[in-house]
């Protein structure tokens, strides 16, 4: 248990605090929010946002960032489901290659962690800002994502496939499944590998890093890859649940992924953070953006009151922190 | 059982799930739902789906555990939110859909739909018939991701591309967004500025576009065909400054829509699948009958 | 004519100063003398304006202060030289001598010829040679501080605090600026003088404040006072010398370093290093002299691997030969660097103790996607203990530790390593008395296990005390390679300054 | 000219070989490309992003970053239009307070250096890093902008207001005069001023700028006014030259503006760049944006291929600058 104590610090859990005040006040103003179905309707909502913003922290930890996840998103999925559906033709004999779920699920993590190896290896070998790669990036696979679905979404992909996005087992909805997997591999990666290890010092000093024979290109590398891949692990659960593949799928999720990181305490300037606090922070926007239904605030209040909570909820945090 | 009772004293919920409130049509078209709803005493609710059809099912989901009691619908995408429909379903909620379609049978209680096609149909007939069946024009897409985007196009094209005459020398996207629209005219002018027409997929493209024109004093000269019946566009045609465009109802679609809903809380159960209702061309000619959205 | 009494200090958990008293003369040095942590800057800060929320009082030309910033204690004639650099890289010399007190035309905008006249003044009155337009990145470290101290003599202050400015300068800048010292002192400036060189105070201070612990423990006239006396006052107890090395070692190359040359990143043609050889024989320690720019750091840089590409030559390490491109393959072929900036390239500052030191040797304390922790910290214990680094434990963070212990941190991460040669750059920089007698201590014992030592050091005396054999560098090139018998400040100088006066 | 020599140095205008190379290509493949029109056009396009981007720069220069640009230039546009149009009504008397056109135009301003304020207060006052802040104001000002305008646009908004955004004055188009002269204001305000130089010894090095007792809230809060207001010139602008007031206006700009910044040379560290090159840097996204829709390029490929050439513009940039 000491061990457990002590990387589960108190300081990288501050998050809670928040949290803990909002649930309060939505549970005082809606019965409806302390109910166990809403419960797992919250928890299936954020599933997507956290394998996301899982990889997000590991990238925000070497100080990068990754603006293209939520085009990743789009373009893995809509591979897996092109794929799945159609097979790849091939016009000289006039056939196809069919695909296993399994199989086109493989193909859509490969596009994932093809793309992050993308981004890894302009960030690493041409030294461009992760911002601008990845911003350059969230253009290039929105495009191929268009080009891949000539803009229509792929859609009737089939039981099996849908039951990733829907399905139940144990009494908990998959995708929760997935995304506590996704959150039980990073927390061991950061905190009980040496690569975990190399990232943390990476991101908080570079040059000494290197000096202690971290081999930086190799480790920023692999953290784009699984960022890359866990994107891909999003949209085909995105994918699934909506049994379509959309075109623009995922737009936007950045903004909602780095919130979720800052939200849980990573700092952007890198090499201090937490895994938990990442999914804390997904939980805490999860619970804000059901409980702005749940309450009935009107859709353009929404944004303004979502705009408030996510600064009250980094200056809490902040307070607390200098308190200690 | 115990439940019901209680809920009988309450008024009755319905939620509004619009794909998109970045756009005033759908603006529109979401508050004149809940407008109805309120006359005939529901309680309503909007939802904004940001046009991503993950958010919407999200909203379907916390509608669904809110208990609300009929949802008034316009999809994100036809195929892409079918499911979300089919949660509603299972949980007995009934759901009516506006404007946009789903491609599912039987899923939901009723579509009351807007025809883009067939409107884009007839305005491609009008549109030949103004070019005389020769000339050079520009296409302005919505956003490519879209499904509204295509259909639209299709039905245009369908009669259009009949016309070895017609010849479209550009074809671009504006995200249905007005200033995109007058960025993408104002260069597609410099390569071609010799056209003839522009074909935009909704509205506000289309003032974005004649705003490219008049800068380019190329107002007279260049035919510019909208679609959906907005406020600008209806006067812009009085004036003049536009030819046509296809005139939306989703007023009509709206009300119906609730109506629907009221009266299936009141105990009817056979609706139709689907009420189409009719896009119908404003020209020049007839523009004094109608209003923005409706006549 | 500055007077403090009863100053109180306190950070989080941290009791930096106690009650602490002294008065500064005008036309006098005063020397701030104290172990690392004894609260020296601390103070410094409060004085001039860094630091407002302090218990006590500040008398000013007998009237009391309390200034809102450090513009405000400017304005009244006290400037400080801080530890740190408080430069901005990516402006000019002349940008940031005048950074927060611009001259400006009368239409208020800067008035830039003028800003660069004085700059140049001043540049050539402290014989700095660098141009007003130069940016702060492209200077070394010696330059930069220079720059540091141009900006505290920009104004005509009263009171002038130096925190340490000799930290990074060579023999040559430091007596430039002890002329300048002189100078001011006869217009009648107050100095204050931070240092742990404590010959240099001896040479310009005429009185003395010794802290401890935040408390000020005695002050005095310097003059009353002798070497040792005024470090049994600093640490609370004695301290012997080391003595000079007088052992015999058997010629058993550990390290061999042949025609190492190395090219210049952006000028071509340009070397850095000439055809370097280098033997360094097991057990032994061989200081390497030189002044500032001679290119020492680059040497060590590239047997280490930093320099790929760049570097050619050979280097064999225990008789093999060995191809060494990175920093990994340096750390398999056992070699290790204790680098010169400690804070910047030497650690993590924001990790703690345990993951700092076990950075390198991660690969073997892996099994199975596992970390093994209780080998590490077994690891870690072993040489905090050995080592004696001074903290509550191994979750420690790097940062929060005294420059002597972070020092003691970087060397255990390498010992970890099992090296074969260490390389050390400038160990003992900023860091005091007591702890730099401890790594003396260290570096002895080290070699008397066998490993082979490299260290630089811009410190004559310390090179003397713990050196085997010195080297010499000037320039790029190996100018002498002395027994420590033979070797003199005399001998060694001349070989340093090598060409620059031929 | 020493001095000027010594400010536009060559190195600030790297991005130029970029723009260089991309003309071109440009005017080989398209006659249209070099001509005046086209040249104008390509002007009065950027001029928004212009705009905006030299507010960008300041604001990167100090290490800063705003993502509300876009939400910010969209109330402000709703605000003046609105004024314009209706006025404030005043319900207790059933009157309304009418506004002329410069005061509907004083009121925009107003409400984007407010709205810049607001950003400032919070990053200078509670820490908040800037990126969450301005994420937070992208919510907020969205939501208000919805709220003012209902979700409908303002529009007719009459001659004389529409000259702004469309009308010529001594043989060039109204909007690029205006973003010369926020230009030639912000290259005095950089390089002449005190303040600039504050900048860019804030984003240098925060604390050595602090001991040398500037002011460091004063002078972040400035640019973050400046910012905003400079966000408003771009509303009003938007909105004059599509004579209505669109409540989505804007959304995404921030991320042209932060590429043409980084396009333009400035780091996203702080403390190096340029208001020319970022002028450079809008100019290559508007000649791009505007040679893709000449040659025609399926709007499918114009992203993939806009990613690429930011992407490569940024490479060439780079390695430039290490031959010097
Ligand atoms: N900002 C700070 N926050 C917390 N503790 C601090 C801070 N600055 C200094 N301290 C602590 O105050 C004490 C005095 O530090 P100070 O820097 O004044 O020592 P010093 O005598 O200048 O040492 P050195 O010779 O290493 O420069 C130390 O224990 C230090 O850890
Ligand atoms: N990155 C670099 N770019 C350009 N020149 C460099 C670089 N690093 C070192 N130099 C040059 O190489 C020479 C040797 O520098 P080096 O840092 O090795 O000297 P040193 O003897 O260690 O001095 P110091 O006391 O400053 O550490 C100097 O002339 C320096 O200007
Ligand atoms: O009719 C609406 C509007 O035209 C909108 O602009 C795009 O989507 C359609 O459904
Ligand atoms: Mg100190
Ligand atoms: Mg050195």
């Amino acid at each position: 248990m000491k061990t457990l104590n002590n990387t589960i610090s108190v300081e990288k859990l501050r998050p809670l605090i928040a949290l803990f005040l909002l649930c309060v006040v939505l549970s005082l103003l809606s019965d409806k929010f302390l109910t166990v179905n809403n419960a797992w309707n919250v928890m299936r909502q954020i599933s997507v946002n956290i394998c996301i913003s899982v990889g997000m922290t590991l990238i925000v930890l070497t100080s990068g960032i990754d603006l293209s996840v939520g085009s990743v998103l789009a373009l893995c999925g809509a591979v897996t489901a092109g794929l799945l559906k159609n097979g790849i033709p091939i016009e000289a004999t006039n056939t196809y290659v069919g695909f296993t779920l399994l199989g086109a699920i493989l193909a859509g993590l490969v596009v994932g962690g093809l793309l992050g190896f993308f981004n890894g290896w302009v960030i690493t070998k041409f030294k461009v800002p992760p911002f601008v790669a990845t911003l350059a990036m969230l253009t290039i696979a929105r495009g191929l994502t268009m080009l891949f679905t000539k803009g229509f979404p792929i859609s009737g992909l089939g039981k099996e496939f849908a039951f990733i996005g829907t399905g139940w087992f144990w009494g908990m909805p998959i995708p929760v499944w997935i995304s506590l997997i996704v959150i039980i591999i990073a927390f061991w990666l950061t905190t009980r590998t040496k690569i975990g290890r190399y990232i943390y010092a990476i991101g908080g000093n570079e040059k000494a890093a290197k000096l202690s024979g971290i081999n930086i290109k190799k480790v920023k590398i692999t953290v784009y890859v699984i960022a890359g891949v866990l994107a891909a692990v999003g949209g085909i659960m995105v994918t699934s649940r909506l049994d379509s593949a959309q075109p623009n799928a995922g737009m936007s999720f950045e903004l909602d992924s780095i919130a979720a990181v800052v939200i849980g305490g990573t700092s952007l300037s890198g090499g201090r953070g937490a895994i938990l606090g990442t999914v804390l922070g997904a939980i805490i926007i999860g619970v804000l953006n059901n409980g702005l239904v749940l309450l009935n605030v009107s859709p353009f209040w929404q944004q303004v009151v979502k705009g408030f909570v996510i600064l009250l909820a980094v200056i809490i945090d902040k307070a607390n922190s200098k308190a200690e | 059982s115990c439940k019901q009772k209680d809920k009988k004293n309450q008024p009755k919920k319905i939620a509004i799930i619009i794909s998109s409130l970045n756009n005033p049509w759908f603006v529109f078209l979401g508050e004149t739902a809940a407008k109805k709803a309120a006359e005939y005493g529901y309680e309503s609710k909007i939802f904004d789906s940001q046009n991503n059809t993950s958010t919407e099912s999200e909203h379907f989901e916390n509608a669904i555990v809110s208990g609300y009691d009929a949802i008034l619908f316009n999809a994100t995408d036809a195929d892409g939110s079918v499911a979300s429909v089919n949660k509603a379903k299972e949980a007995d909620i009934p759901v009516f859909c506006m404007d946009r379609e789903i491609n599912a049978v039987g899923v939901a209680t009723s579509q009351i739909l807007s025809d883009s096609y067939s409107g884009c149909v007839n305005l491609g007939k009008y549109f030949v018939q103004q070019l005389d069946k020769k000339g050079k024009y520009v296409e302005i897409l919505g956003i490519v991701g879209d499904n509204n985007t295509w259909s639209r196009s299709k039905g245009f094209h369908s009669v259009v591309d009949l016309y070895p005459g017609l010849k479209m020398v550009a074809q671009q996207s504006a995200d249905f967004d007005r200033n995109k629209a007058l960025e993408v005219m104002e260069s597609i002018l410099s390569a071609n500025p010799d056209i003839d027409a522009v074909f935009c997929g909704n509205d506000g493209m289309a003032m974005g576009a004649y705003q490219a024109l008049l800068a380019a004093g190329k107002q007279n000269k260049v035919k510019v065909f909208g679609f959906d019946g907005a406020d600008d566009v209806v006067s812009a045609i009085k004036d003049g400054k536009i030819t046509a465009t296809g005139m939306q109802y989703p007023a009509l679609m709206a009300n119906t829509a609730a109506q629907f809903a009221h009266e299936y809380f009141g105990g009817r159960k056979n609706f139709p699948e689907k009420m189409p209702v009719s896009v119908e061309m404003v020209t020049r000619k007839n523009v004094d009958n109608y209003v923005a959205y409706g006549q | 004519m500055l007077k403090a009494v009863g100053i109180t200090k306190r950070f989080p958990g941290v009791l930096a100063l106690d009650n602490v008293s002294f008065e500064f003369e005008p036309g006098k040095v005063t020397a701030i003398i104290g172990e690392n942590g004894a609260g020296k800057s601390t103070l410094m800060k409060i004085l001039s304006g860094v630091y407002q929320d302090y218990e006590g009082q500040i008398l000013y030309k007998d009237k009391e202060v309390k200034f809102a910033n450090t513009k405000a204690a400017q304005e009244n004639g006290i400037v400080i030289i801080h530890q740190e650099l408080n430069l901005v890289p990516w402006l000019t010399v002349q940008e940031n001598i005048f950074l927060g007190r611009e001259m400006t035309t009368w239409l208020d905008t800067l008035d830039k010829k003028q800003m660069r006249l004085k700059t140049e003044a001043l540049l050539k009155k402290l014989k700095l040679n660098v141009k007003a337009d130069d940016k702060i990145a492209d200077l070394k470290v010696g330059q930069q501080q220079v720059v540091e101290i141009a900006k505290a003599l920009l104004y005509d202050s009263e009171v002038i605090i130096m925190d340490e400015p000799t930290s990074a300068i060579s023999e040559g800048e430091v007596e430039v600026l002890f002329k300048i010292i002189e100078q001011l002192r006869l217009e009648g400036k107050a100095i204050v003088y931070i240092s742990h060189k404590l010959d240099e105070l001896f040479k310009i201070a005429d009185n003395f404040v010794v802290l401890r612990d935040g408390k000020s423990i005695e002050s005095g006239q310097m003059k009353n006072i002798n070497h040792d006396q005024l470090i049994q006052k600093m640490v609370g107890r004695e301290i012997h010398k080391l003595e000079r090395s007088t052992r015999v070692l058997e010629n058993n190359p550990i390290l061999t370093v042949q025609n190492l040359s190395l090219k210049h990143p952006y000028s071509k043609g340009k070397m850095l290093l000439h055809d370097i050889n280098l033997e360094l024989n097991k057990g032994e320690i061989v200081g390497i002299f030189g002044l500032m720019g001679a290119g020492r750091t680059e040497l060590l840089e590239s047997i280490f691997g930093l320099n790929n590409g760049r570097a050619s030559g050979n280097i064999s390490v225990d008789g093999k030969p060995c191809n060494i491109k990175t920093v990994t393959d340096a750390i398999n072929n056992k070699l290790a660097l204790v680098p010169e900036d400690r804070k910047h390239d030497g650690l993590v500052l924001g990790l703690d103790i345990r993951t700092n030191m076990t950075l390198p040797i991660l690969n073997k304390l892996e099994k199975f996607g596992f970390i093994n922790r209780k080998e590490e910290k077994k690891n870690v214990e072993k040489y905090i203990k050995e080592l004696h680094i001074k903290t509550p434990g191994d979750k420690q963070l790097a940062g929060n530790l005294s420059g002597g212990n972070q020092q003691k941190i970087v060397i255990a991460k390498w010992l970890l390593t099992q090296p074969l040669v260490i390389m050390l750059d400038e160990p003992t920089r900023g860091i005091d008395i007591h702890a730099k007698t401890e790594i003396y201590k260290l570096i002895k014992q080290l070699a008397a296990t066998g490993i082979g030592i490299l260290m630089v050091s811009s410190e004559l005396p310390e090179i003397l005390a713990v050196s085997d054999r010195v080297l010499v560098m000037c320039e790029g090139a190996i100018t002498a390679d002395i027994k420590i018998e033979n070797a003199t400040e005399d001998n060694i100088l001349k070989a340093a300054i090598g060409s620059l006066t031929a």
